[in-house]
């Protein structure tokens, strides 16, 4: 048996200028994840949050600065090794989708199918997504919330040990988000899977996270159990507001 | 079955093809004629292009293939080419060369006396008439004999210096025009020469063909088509 | 002593005839990329078809076509005093004719290639479909617009056959560059042919190095992605 | 003086095949929407609620049916009217944001303006959305929540009589949702604009909207007050779940 | 009496051409749309150089370079025993210098059009870059890849020139259908060329009607959009 808790998964410590809505952001930040954590980011919007899953998928390089991930160096710009992002073992879902647009519903999460893995995965996700009468149809004609439906499925094919989510439920209605987060969260024990989530809602990050980074302006300002971190007090005000309009 | 591939000069078109046609009855074979300007032939011929005989409308460019040691035979003289003032539009032969001053003769086609031996001549046969420099802006160039033709058969030029062997050849015939042979004393003489080429070594049959085409056959076929003998 | 005309000419024509291509060229691969009538085809075939004629046959045709002795050229004589025949409008019509697919092809494909929520986007704005076309169809298919201009123009300026035939080949009216090398070679003045040629080539090379810099800039892979 | 409530501004009775996630949709609906009125169309993902929109738009052609506006007809099948989206005075925030990616932040705005607006109105909504720094980027560069702020500044600045809104706010953090949110009731308040937005986010309802149409499987199932249709229960097992665990 | 050897040569001309084309200007494509190293714009450039040139000249120098009298031609037959020149085999070769840029200009600009992020999604998702090339990138530029293999193959039917010098005309060997229908021009057989021509131009219409036909199905917009 190990210390599960001691175990670090992830290693990040970088640097990177940005384009910040308030001038120049100095993305800096400096964090460890252990392993079969669930972590997630919040904070405003432009602070930061989609940059840091890139630069842990090997998407955008850092300025500077090293990221380990399971005892592999990903990235050390002193030792100048940047590894490619096909050998960086994750699963991402991208704010934006990014669907194949030649590929069915069925051919997206195909295509993220491994050798080794049954046929039989693609059947369950499909079904898990609610979309298996919509699988021979391109992404072009999906809903948004379909789309982002389809984008997680494709990232969670290949059960890889990292997970980076990018607001992976923001499109979808109350009763489709439960049952994806229940899902995730299913999934995530199950294969204790080391989740990083970028979502603003609160409800959302109180249920599926143990850890919260808050993220402004490129620094991580409050980092602890999300009912500790986080700003609750936007919660109430927010349904009363309209409650008692 | 023998075979040859013989590169021609454009003005040959016709002639030739009669010529071929009598031979392989005497002689059964295959026989390719491959017909373009004389200078493109020479280059080709010049780089291992596999034609077995040359015919070229002008007799320096077999001259040269013979000083570069590319020939098998001597450079036979099979006639003299003639140049002719063709039109639609104007019937020359009343007033001979003056009818290009005429003021409905807007564009006059010869071929390009930079490379095409025809174009040399008539270029040569404007000087002797001491038109070169009145009709100098009606002059437009064809790229060797045959696209010349087109110029005028087209109507595009209204009148246009090509080979005789042209004017005469059926084609151009049903084509309505009328052409002024021009005198043979303006212009230097068109020595129309074949040689039989390195690519031809142990055919015989190129050497039936070019030995053909010194014969009594042969020489009527020319002469039909304006080939006179030197 | 080198001649200096045949450049200008080839310059003037290749700049003309992109130019005419592109007005044209603009609303006819419009039309096909985005009219759904069912004889669409029909056309798109047809402006493909300069293409697989060779140019000296297809030159021969337009000789034949703008011959003041035939009808179309006669009544172009007749009633607007025109021959097109062996002057400098005559080859910008035959190459106009010749580079017609170089032109179309790649700017339909680049109408196809721009997202259609572009256009959505600038109709719900009340914008005109003449608005949407210059201020986002065009500007969001430059990629398309400069193959299809640098084809087009490149191709003008090794253009022979037509040329040959239609022009004539007559010095500062219609002998462009290409005749001319084409000349010198056939003359076996290898050199000045030379001569010719490393100058276009020179020239041509530059206008490409310049052409494909401006080019690169204006697609600089956005910074987010590296 | 007019009676305002008894105005109706649209006229809605269409019908539309849709490709559904379980089978063909047939999409079916028969609304009035008052003048100045704020209605919101809330449903689970792939209901139909886009194509509402889009056909509202003009830009998703009904099967059968009529639309008027403001008593004009924008689409009568009987009668073949069809009217171009470019004529009916409309603006739309689409659920994909669908930014011009060859103009700058403000490009994209300066686009949507008319001829006798000031140009002072795009400095106005380059603050509010909290953009002005960035105002000479284009869309590629900015984070989701970014171009979702400019995709909704640049249907706000023709000030038009109807205001379609995707999820206009989804991806944004709460702060900067609630400050659109008022700034939207402000503009929608002041210029009596009738409004019909998409979200799915139950307080955002709750707070907006006067009225809500709960779209589910292409027809309207339930219609009338936030407080009366929405599945409120959502809410509180939803929060309590996070907060209790 | 109609010689159908041409078609033929022309035919297979055509395909092997853009065969060979298609498969060196993908990866040239490739690196030339997304490398980053500074020389590129200089290989581009030279890329797109043999369209200025005129045919007949590129097929002089061709011819030159692929003589056996000269260095190169030369090293050919010595050691490969191979002779490009009055061949089909050096027809393949002059006419995939002649139209690289054809190629290898619409695969550029097609790559540039695929949004980056599908890359990235496909990067992420453990797949190769050949991967990525052929079922994310390749399937997403269809229409700029059949521009690219349509214009290739229609120039090379109608390349006329270059053919001429390289090949010299020979029947069943280099004489392809536009040196045919030329011949038969020069020597005013009109009835003849016509004939010719009129088969090339239906067969190349019904070519390009079943392609636009099937490149038409394949873009159908989609129906979200009407
Ligand atoms: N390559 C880049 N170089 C410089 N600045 C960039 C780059 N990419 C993005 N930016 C800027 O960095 C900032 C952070 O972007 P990012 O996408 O990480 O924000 P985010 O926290 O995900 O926001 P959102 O919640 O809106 O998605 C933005 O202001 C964006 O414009
Ligand atoms: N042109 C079309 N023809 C047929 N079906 C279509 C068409 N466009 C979209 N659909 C389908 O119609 C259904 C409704 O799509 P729509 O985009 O309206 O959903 P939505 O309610 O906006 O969903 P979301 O909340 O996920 O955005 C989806 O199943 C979609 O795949
Ligand atoms: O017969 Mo020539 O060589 O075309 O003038
Ligand atoms: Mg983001
Ligand atoms: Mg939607």
């Amino acid at each position: 048996m190990h210390l599960k808790l001691t175990r670090i998964m992830i290693e990040l410590a970088i640097t990177r200028k940005l384009h910040g809505a308030g001038g120049a952001i100095n993305l800096n930040l400096d964090v460890r994840i252990g392993t079969g954590d669930f972590v997630t980011v919040y904070g405003p919007s432009g602070a930061g949050k989609t940059s840091v899953l890139r630069m842990l998928a090997g998407l955008l390089t850092p300025n500077d600065g090293r990221i380990v991930c399971d005892r592999q160096i990903w990235f050390d710009k002193s030792k100048d090794i940047n590894l490619r992002p096909q050998f960086r073992n994750l699963g991402m879902v991208f704010q934006e989708y990014s669907l194949f647009p030649n590929m069915t519903v069925q051919g997206n999460l195909e295509f993220a199918l491994q050798k080794d893995q049954p046929k039989s995965r693609i059947d369950e996700l499909l079904q898990l997504i609610e979309l298996e009468q919509l699988r021979d149809k391109k992404p072009a004609l999906l809903s948004g919330g379909q789309k982002q439906r389809v984008a997680l499925a494709r990232a969670l094919v290949r059960q890889p040990n990292l997970l980076l989510l990018d607001e992976p439920l923001s499109a979808l209605d109350t009763a489709m988000q439960i049952k994806l987060q229940d899902y995730i969260l299913r999934v995530h024990r199950q294969y204790n899977l080391t989740t990083l989530m970028v979502s603003h809602d609160l409800n959302e990050v109180i249920k599926m996270s143990k850890r919260v980074l808050i993220l402004e302006d490129g620094i991580i300002k409050k980092d602890g159990p999300p009912l500790e971190v986080l700003p609750l007090d936007n919660l109430k005000p927010f349904i009363t507001g309209g409650l008692s309009r | 079955q023998p075979k040859i591939l013989i590169a021609a000069a454009s003005d040959l078109k016709f002639a030739l093809d009669s010529v071929a046609a009598t031979f392989k009855k005497t002689h059964p074979g295959t026989v390719d004629i491959t017909y373009g300007s004389s200078g493109k032939l020479f280059e080709q011929i010049s780089n291992s292009a596999p034609f077995d005989i040359f015919f070229s409308a002008d007799i320096t460019y077999p001259q040269q293939l013979k000083q570069k040691k590319l020939t098998l035979s001597e450079i036979y003289i099979y006639g003299k080419g003639r140049i002719v003032l063709w039109s639609k539009k104007i019937d020359p032969e009343k007033e001979g060369m003056n009818t290009l001053l005429s003021p409905s003769i807007l564009k006059i086609a010869i071929a390009n006396p930079q490379h095409a031996p025809y174009g040399k001549r008539a270029e040569e046969a404007l000087a002797y008439y001491k038109l070169t420099e009145r009709v100098k802006s009606k002059l437009v160039f064809g790229e060797n004999i045959s696209q010349t033709a087109q110029f005028v058969t087209t109507g595009a030029a209204d009148a246009g210096i090509v080979a005789l062997s042209l004017a005469l050849s059926p084609n151009m015939k049903k084509e309505n025009g009328t052409y002024f042979l021009i005198p043979e004393e303006s212009h230097k003489p068109l020595e129309q020469g074949a040689v039989i080429t390195k690519h031809a070594l142990g055919n015989a049959y190129a050497k039936a063909f070019l030995d053909y085409m010194n014969g009594a056959t042969a020489n009527a076929i020319l002469l039909h088509f304006g080939f006179t003998k030197p | 002593m080198l001649d200096l005309s045949p450049f200008y000419l080839t310059l003037k024509l290749a700049t003309v005839t992109t130019a005419i291509l592109f007005v044209i060229s603009v609303p006819v691969a419009y039309g096909l990329a985005f009219a759904r009538w069912r004889g669409k085809v029909i056309v798109e075939s047809i402006v493909g078809l300069p293409l697989v004629l060779p140019p000296s046959v297809l030159g021969f045709y337009l000789l034949l076509a703008l011959s003041p002795l035939n009808a179309f050229g006669h009544f172009l004589e007749k009633y607007f005093d025109l021959r097109l025949v062996f002057t400098f409008p005559g080859l910008v019509v035959a190459s106009v004719i010749y580079s017609l697919p170089f032109m179309i092809q790649p700017i339909q494909n680049g109408f196809r290639s721009v997202p259609v929520a572009l256009k959505e986007a600038a109709y719900t704005l009340g914008k005109s479909r003449f608005t949407t076309l210059t201020k986002v169809l065009l500007p969001n298919m430059k990629g398309a617009l400069l193959t299809g201009c640098m084809l087009t123009f490149a191709h003008t300026i090794g253009e022979f056959g037509v040329v040959l035939m239609v022009g004539g080949n007559i010095p500062h009216e219609t002998r462009v560059i290409s005749v001319t090398i084409y000349d010198e070679v056939e003359a076996m003045n290898y050199h000045q042919a030379n001569v010719y040629a490393s100058i276009l080539l020179v020239f041509s090379f530059l206008v490409l190095i310049s052409v494909y810099l401006v080019n690169n800039r204006a697609f600089k892979v956005d910074p987010y992605h590296d």
